[in-house]
């Protein structure tokens, strides 16, 4: 299997070439390959049903607890089977929907991206291998729903799609790293007997919620579904094999999948029962309601996305049992009539099926098919669908509590389908032919050929549900706690409760087809209060996280300077100061005041012309001052032994101020910009900075006493180093390489000073200009900027 | 600004400030002083010359594009410290050789003798660098 | 190997010397800069071999013994590093053939890109905290003069925010160094880190470390410190804001691992709870500060913001896992991030801008563009099975694992709002089509130039790749990177010679 | 020493005050008082001794305590040689950034943010 997993992603990396190398062949190319893998995995079908759970594994990030495990079980193969068969039929059917598109490369290339991560996900031992392969799915769900890039709504759809399922997909995250924890393991294998120990976890709760949430967006459960229908954006064929057949499924597959572990709870039952049923019959309520043959399939499709989390909710053997049944009959009829509705419009250029009529005639294989797939979706007999039905009927009826209400639900959400079936499989090709319909002509044969083939299986099955149901059916059960004997499928079950439901589902299901038109006003007219739903919120939320980024960016970085300067300095304050009176105790402070006459006049000389430098009115006096502070401090150097220091301190600060003079001379005089408040403000800001600055030397108070690395300086700068002056030993010796960096320092300065002064890029194209307010002007600016650029 | 004071005073002070700027290069290891004391009076004096005359003349007395200076004294800075590399030690390890001076006696000579010349050129090569672009953009 | 450890030192600044030398020469300095970069890239390789199997190295500067001479000290996460430095300049490098200007060639671009990387490897090697201070410094000035080379009016403007905050950060680095000095009597860091925990835990101490703490902090661009970033990274030209994208404030976050796991661990309680905090507001205000904008490198630079939040939460955490999901997290980004500018200036190139509405129709017009986007975009919003993803993994592992409930609900969501950044310059980039350009008409083809972008965007994008698909070997260096970080003891005595 | 604390204090406050200002000329004023100010913090910070310099006297084979710290002042040297590279490339980066804007107002300085 492993083989199988990655040959398709090689073939992927390679689709664009194959398609150039074989043009028109590829897509039975492809078919075939991915026909070949699942008549191959269907070989494993026998071992997989006497109990083997054949398994490979290979470390991949050992320290993280992720191993690249495989392992076949009955439900995975299943899954596996529908991925690779379904996908054969959709990769012929996509060659030559998309036939002469120049993207058809990239479009095999996504697709088996998608068929290859979705085979991930069903064959995966290790929970996080599946979530790679989930994620992955998702990132090949965006790159096909935005298939047509160039339109706006496809864009749109594909990111709300990636969102909403890359939500679920970070929940899913967290639940996989929490059971691990739980459960000690990432490997599912070995989770499946550590149940107990995971549902008596402190983090049970938790992990339901987050698995919940994974599970729910990835398939459009509500309030989550609203994405799938607009994922039908998507050309037709990754509508059915993805948005129908199989990425949605990978939801509900998980929740079975995590049944024997985290089921048989309340906590887990109850949400899952009231969610999904809550989608089932909004799913077909909103079918009903809608225009267009892909939106009401897709929201067809949430309705039995729904009926099959439901089941898992109601969690008996025969529950899940008939969740098992309801996936296989749903991907088969399913798939099948998205892809007939995708071969009307392409035949047609129409769209919504009350526009539709009489192609009966003019597509026959076309209409064929539809005519069995919408049998199996209406639940009749001989079709697969109506044993799905009436398995379904049976664990309702035999769930204990809830069983009225389920069962109440269920025929609802049944009648209702049973109309959206007659409505876009049945409806038009027989109803008068239209306009639209005259031009038509039936399609080639890649188009039909699908769509067909799953059509006729899914009677086949239904006709002797033996060739599936012991060997793949029951296992697949069994993998998920269904246990190890269900009832044998079969078409006639003998006369009992679920047969009289199905005869009231036909009867009403008629009837409301009859009433389609007010069926349809009434779900045109639940639009309305539809505008509140969760949709919107999706759409607040978007656009509420795009309003706080835009005032917290327009707050924060508002483009002043000083802003962020007081900013900055305030935090330092606020952090530094915290720390020192939280843990010294001040009152101890190491003071002295000693000092002699000559330091003290030049300390208070030195404030005073620092206070004098800060209040100066002219640049030169400003200049000035700043050069006197420098020989201010340069004595201080003097006083306290340290004569280098005073010689270069007094060196650059004479270099300096000719420096400044020289730049200055070609700078404005100053001006005071700031506001009376804005200054005490800042004069406040920068004194608390200073005051902490001060506190902190006198909290260190004269230094470190004991034993100092320039004691060995000391020592060792004469005999060692061949040096009396020990600042310069130090220097050029014992830290010469603090003295190399400080001159590459120099270096780079120059080279900057030289290449600014010489360097004038976009100053021609730049008149001086005034202050201005940027929001006029300042986007013209900018362009114009970035224009004068590299 | 070319006055004949200044021109004279620079001529003059030129030489006895090149030479006052080895001195302090010299002695720094022992006394106050070094490269970087050295070099911004060196450079002090070139400057002095681009004040009484103009940049150009500065540039064509200092010989040496200022560029090259100063990635010659990285390169001698540098040198003096990878020698050490060759020779077995880490980085920048001190290595010393005695000479005899006629008159002076035994004088150690050294790599951090070097590198510090290092530095006073890379000092002297930018200070010129700063000075000279700043008065040439007038 | 001894010499192994100065060479990423050496081999920059000798290029850099010699571009000076050669500085009336635009080729010279070209080949200089490259081989220069080609050098510490091979010096870097070897340095971290020899690590990993020597383990933590270290080489005392002027043979004068530890703690009273500089000592360089290379553990597996500094060799890392260095690695990394090495990586991003050689491919900025080759980068900068294509897509810098003959002017700024000429006025030394190449020897300041040098120095750049001396600083970095500097700054990852040395085992000092005043040297730590001098090549901040180095790495500073080189990259104040790269950002104003060139002197247009927005770099004018980026670089006085850019200057004026880092120097600010300079200035309270060097005065936290200089208070360290006065407390403990010493610089070496391995000293400190004897000295510190053996000091009684007072108040001063942790004053200092939070001087440290603001300090890096605003070299790393935390939160709220990081202003000066959004307000400049968009504005040199694209190799140059790739590579600070890419490896200037990881020196900052590099520097905060360092202290926070070496020397200030006295008071883990304050100052790493701290720290996961800032992690949390870091990375929701980066990553909402990104979904604000509607430019291509100015959503980059915010997202930068927004990493270093994961970055710091590693070590907010504090426990080997965490660190070891930082340390990776730092790998990856480095190469991520530098490739997404890459692939900017691409785009800029191709359609003359950098605003997203005045981009598009990439993806019809240069689908291996478009490819070459969305691994390092998907990787940066942790799309399994690229490297961002284990990055993320991580540390989401280590925070559930020690029950950091917030932090890691913050690193999740702020996974998908950075997903939907990503695929916003995606839609709007690559997907759209072309503004004002007639659908039809065919795209002109890539200009040599641009063509010889795509080698070193390749590279990069290979590399994330790989890793993606083998994260083990990444994986390992950063548990080992990790394991060293909270047990300092080895590096100390491998710094401090075993104890007497 | 209170004195000297106040000083160094006195200076952060100026600098950081004047760096604040709108006047792009009295940033870069700020910046260079910022160096003073960090000097003496580190100067003050490591202790300080009166008029003994670290200069070996001749016939000494080493340094005789009390002698004044040399590490810091090697520290300081570095450091003002450092700031006074930075600050003159900050010097001439304002002097461009103001013909290049056409204001000297930092206010006016704030197309490239967001």
């Amino acid at each position: 299997m492993a083989t199988w997993l990655l040959s398709t992603f090689v073939l992927a990396a390679l689709a664009p070439w194959l398609h150039r190398l074989l043009r028109a062949a590829t897509p039975w190319v492809l078919a075939t390959y991915a026909a070949a893998m699942a008549v191959h995995l269907a070989t494993w079908a026998p071992q997989v049903a006497d109990g083997a759970t054949p398994r490979v594994a290979w470390t991949w990030a050992a320290a993280l607890g992720i191993e690249f495990s495989l392992r076949l079980d009955g439900w995975g193969l299943l899954m596996a089977i529908v991925i690779s068969g379904v996908g054969a039929t959709i990769l012929l059917y996509g060659g030559g929907y998309l036939a002469g598109d120049r993207r058809l490369g990239s479009f095999y290339m996504f697709l088996l991206l998608f068929m290859g991560s979705m085979l991930g996900v069903a064959l995966a031992d290790n929970l996080l291998l599946m979530f790679v392969f989930w994620e992955l799915t998702s990132l090949s769900s965006y790159l096909l729903i935005g298939f047509d890039h160039e339109r706006p709504a496809a864009r749109a759809a594909a990111l709300q799609a990636l969102l909403v399922t890359g939500l679920g997909g970070l929940a899913l995250l967290a639940a996989v790293v929490l059971m691990g924890v739980a459960g000690g393991s990432y490997e599912f294998s070995s989770l499946l007997s550590r149940g107990d120990a995971i549902r008596g976890h402190a983090s049970y709760p938790a992990i339901i919620v987050l698995v919940l949430l994974g599970a729910f967006t990835k398939s459009a459960q509500f309030p989550f579904h609203f994405w799938l229908p607009n994922a039908m954006q998507a050309p037709t064929p990754v509508s059915a094999y993805l948005h129908s057949a199989t990425m949605v499924k990978a939801g509900v597959f998980l929740l079975a999948r995590l049944t024997p572990i985290l089921g048989g709870t309340a906590a887990w039952q109850v949400p899952l029962m009231l969610a999904g049923g809550a989608t089932m019959l909004l799913g077909a309520v909103m079918a009903l309601g809608s225009d267009t043959l892909k939106r009401i399939l897709a929201y067809s499709t949430v309705s039995v996305l729904g009926t099959l989390t439901m089941l898992i909710g109601v969690g008996t053997p025969a529950a899940l049992h008939a969740a098992v049944v309801m996936l296989l009959a749903h991907a088969l009829y399913k798939g099948a009539l998205f892809m007939i509705a995708g071969a009307v419009s392409h035949a047609t250029h129409e769209y919504e099926p009350e526009r539709l009529g009489g192609l009966a005639r003019i597509m026959p294989w076309t209409a064929t098919s539809a005519g069995l797939a919408a049998l199996s979706m209406c639940g009749l007999p001989p079709a697969f669908g109506f044993i799905a039905k009436e398995a379904f009927y049976e664990s309702t009826l035999g769930a204990s509590g809830w069983s009225t209400w389920l069962t109440s639900a269920a025929v609802l959400g049944n009648v209702l389908l049973f109309a959206v079936a007659l409505r876009v499989g049945v409806m038009p090709f027989t109803a008068r032919a239209t306009q639209a319909t005259t031009d038509a002509h039936e399609v080639s044969l890649t188009l039909w050929l699908g769509p067909a083939l799953l059509a006729a299986i899914g009677i086949l099955i239904g006709l002797s549900p033996a060739v599936c149901d012991a060997r793949l059916v029951v296992p697949a059960g069994a993998a998920i706690g269904a246990g190890e004997t269900p009832p044998r499928l079969a078409l006639w079950h003998g006369v009992g409760p679920a047969l009289y439901l199905s005869g009231l589902t036909v009867a009403v299901g008629c009837a409301a087809f009859a009433m389609r038109r007010a069926a349809r006003l009434a779900g045109i007219a639940l639009r309305k209060p539809a505008a509140w739903g969760p949709e919107s919120w999706y759409h607040g939320c978007v656009a509420g996280m795009n309003a706080v980024a835009t005032w917290q960016t327009r707050v924060l970085q508002n483009g002043y300077l000083r802003v962020y300067l007081w900013t900055t300095l305030v935090t330092a304050v606020g952090l530094v100061g915290y720390a020192l009176l939280r843990g010294a105790d001040l009152t101890d402070l190491p003071l002295s005041w000693d000092l002699h006459a000559g330091e003290t006049v030049v300390c208070a000389l030195i404030l005073l012309a620092t206070a004098a430098a800060v209040r100066a009115r002219a640049r030169l006096a400003a200049i000035a001052l700043l050069g006197a502070v420098g020989y201010g401090v340069a004595l201080i150097f003097v006083f306290f032994g340290a004569p280098d220091l005073a010689m270069t301190q007094f060196l650059i600060e004479t270099l300096l101020v000719i420096l400044f003079v020289l730049v200055f001379y070609h700078l404005p005089p100053f001006v005071i910009y700031s506001e009376l408040a804005a200054r005490t403000r800042d004069a406040i800001v920068a004194t608390a900075f200073g005051g902490m600055m001060a506190l902190l030397v006198m909290a260190i108070g004269g230094g470190h006493d004991g034993p100092r690395v320039s004691d060995y300086f000391a020592e060792r700068s004469l005999g060692d180093a061949h040096g009396r002056n020990v600042v310069n030993v130090i220097l050029v010796d014992f830290r010469a390489i603090d003295t190399l960096g400080e001159i590459t320092v120099l270096a780079a300065a120059a080279a900057g000073v030289y290449a600014l002064l010489r360097l004038r890029g976009g100053r021609a194209r730049l008149p001086r200009i005034a202050v201005e307010p940027r929001t006029t002007i300042g986007s013209a600016k900018r362009e114009r900027a970035e224009t004068a650029g590299t | 600004m070319t006055s004949v004071i200044l021109t004279t005073t620079a001529r003059l002070l030129h030489p006895v400030l090149l030479i006052t700027s080895i001195f302090l290069l010299l002695r720094g290891h022992n006394e106050p002083g070094g490269g970087f004391s050295g070099g911004l009076v060196a450079a002090s004096a070139f400057a002095l010359h681009a004040m009484a005359h103009d940049a150009r003349q500065a540039r064509r007395a200092l010989r040496i594009d200022p560029h090259v200076l100063i990635g010659v004294g990285l390169l001698t800075a540098l040198s003096a410290g990878v020698m050490s590399l060759a020779a077995g030690a880490p980085l920048l390890t001190g290595l010393w050789t005695s000479v005899h001076m006629p008159g002076l006696g035994e004088w150690a000579i050294g790599t951090p003798l070097l590198f510090d010349v290092g530095v006073y050129l890379v000092v002297v090569g930018i200070t010129l660098l700063i000075i000279l672009c700043l008065s040439e953009a007038e | 190997m001894k010499p192994l450890l100065v060479l990423p030192i050496i081999l920059p600044l000798a290029a850099a010397a010699g571009c000076l030398l050669a500085w009336r020469s635009r080729v010279a300095q070209r080949v200089i800069g490259v081989a220069g970069a080609a050098a510490l890239l091979v010096a870097a390789v070897l340095l971290l071999q020899s690590v990993w199997r020597d383990g933590v190295q270290a080489v005392q500067i002027g043979r004068w013994p530890a703690p009273f001479g500089i000592t360089l000290v290379a553990d597996t996460f500094s060799a890392l590093m260095v690695l990394l430095a090495g990586i991003v300049g050689f491919a900025t490098s080759l980068y900068s053939l294509a897509s810098i200007d003959a002017r700024r060639e000429q006025y030394g671009y190449h020897a300041l890109m040098n120095v750049l990387l001396m600083g970095v490897c500097g700054a990852f090697l040395t085992g000092d905290v005043f040297n730590l201070y001098v090549w901040f410094e180095v790495m500073l000035i080189a990259s104040f003069v790269l950002m104003a080379l060139g002197g247009e009016r927005a770099q004018m403007e980026g670089a006085i925010k850019y200057v004026t905050l880092n120097l600010m950060s300079s200035a309270i680095l060097l005065a936290a160094v200089g208070v360290l000095y006065g407390l403990t009597g010493t610089l070496n860091m391995a000293d400190l880190s004897v000295r510190v925990a053996a000091r009684p835990a007072g108040g001063v101490m942790t004053a200092v470390s939070m001087m440290f703490l603001v300090a890096f902090g605003i070299k790393a661009a935390v939160f709220p410190l990081f202003f000066w970033l959004p307000a400049s990274y968009h504005t040199p030209p694209a190799p140059v804001s790739a590579v600070f994208a890419g490896l200037l404030t990881k020196v900052g976050v590099y520097a905060l691992i360092r202290m926070f796991t070496l020397v200030f661990t006295h008071d883990v309680a304050f100052t790493h709870g701290l720290i996961t905090l800032v992690a949390a507001f870091t990375m929701l205000s980066g990553v909402l500060g990104a979904a604000a904008q509607s430019e291509f490198r100015r959503i980059l630079s915010f997202h930068i913001i927004s990493q270093i939040g994961y970055m710091i939460m590693g070590l907010g955490l504090f426990t080997a896992a965490a660190v070891a999901g930082s340390v990776f997290y730092i790998a990856h980004h480095i190469i991520v991030k530098t490739n997404l500018f890459f692939v900017s200036g691409v785009a800029r190139r191709l359609r003359g801008g950098y605003r997203l509405d005045g981009l598009g129709g990439l993806y019809r017009d240069h689908p291996w563009l478009a490819l070459m986007f969305l691994v390092p975009a998907l990787s940066l919003a942790g799309i399994p099975p690229l490297s961002g993803f284990f990055a993320k993994f991580a540390l989401v592992r280590a925070g559930l694992a020690i029950e950091g409930y917030g932090i890691v609900g913050v690193a999740l969501v702020v996974g998908l709002l950075t997903l939907y950044s990503m695929t916003k310059i995606w839609s709007e980039a690559f997907w759209k089509p072309a503004p004002g350009n007639a659908a039809e008409s065919p795209a002109p083809p890539m200009s040599a130039d641009a063509r010889l972008m795509l080698v070193p965007i390749a590279l990069l994008a290979l590399l994330t790749v790989a890793i993606g698909l083998a994260p083990g070997v990444l994986l390992e260096l950063s548990v080992r990177a990790a394991e060293e970080l909270m047990n300092p003891a080895g590096y100390v005595t491998c710094v401090m010679g075993e104890p007497s | 020493m209170i004195p000297l604390a106040i000083v160094v204090g006195g200076l952060y406050a100026a600098a950081l005050y004047l760096i604040g200002r709108r006047s792009i000329v009295k940033l870069v004023i700020g910046l260079a008082l910022l160096g003073h100010a960090s000097n003496l913090l580190i100067f003050s910070a490591g202790g300080v001794t009166r008029g003994r310099p670290p200069l070996i006297r001749p016939g000494d084979e080493a340094l005789i305590a009390p002698y004044a710290d040399p590490l810091p002042q090697a520290l300081i040297l570095t450091a003002i040689v450092i700031s006074f590279g930075v600050l003159a490339f900050a010097l001439v980066l304002v002097h461009r950034a103001y013909t290049a804007v056409g204001s000297d107002d930092v206010d006016a300085i704030r197309t490239t943010d967001a």
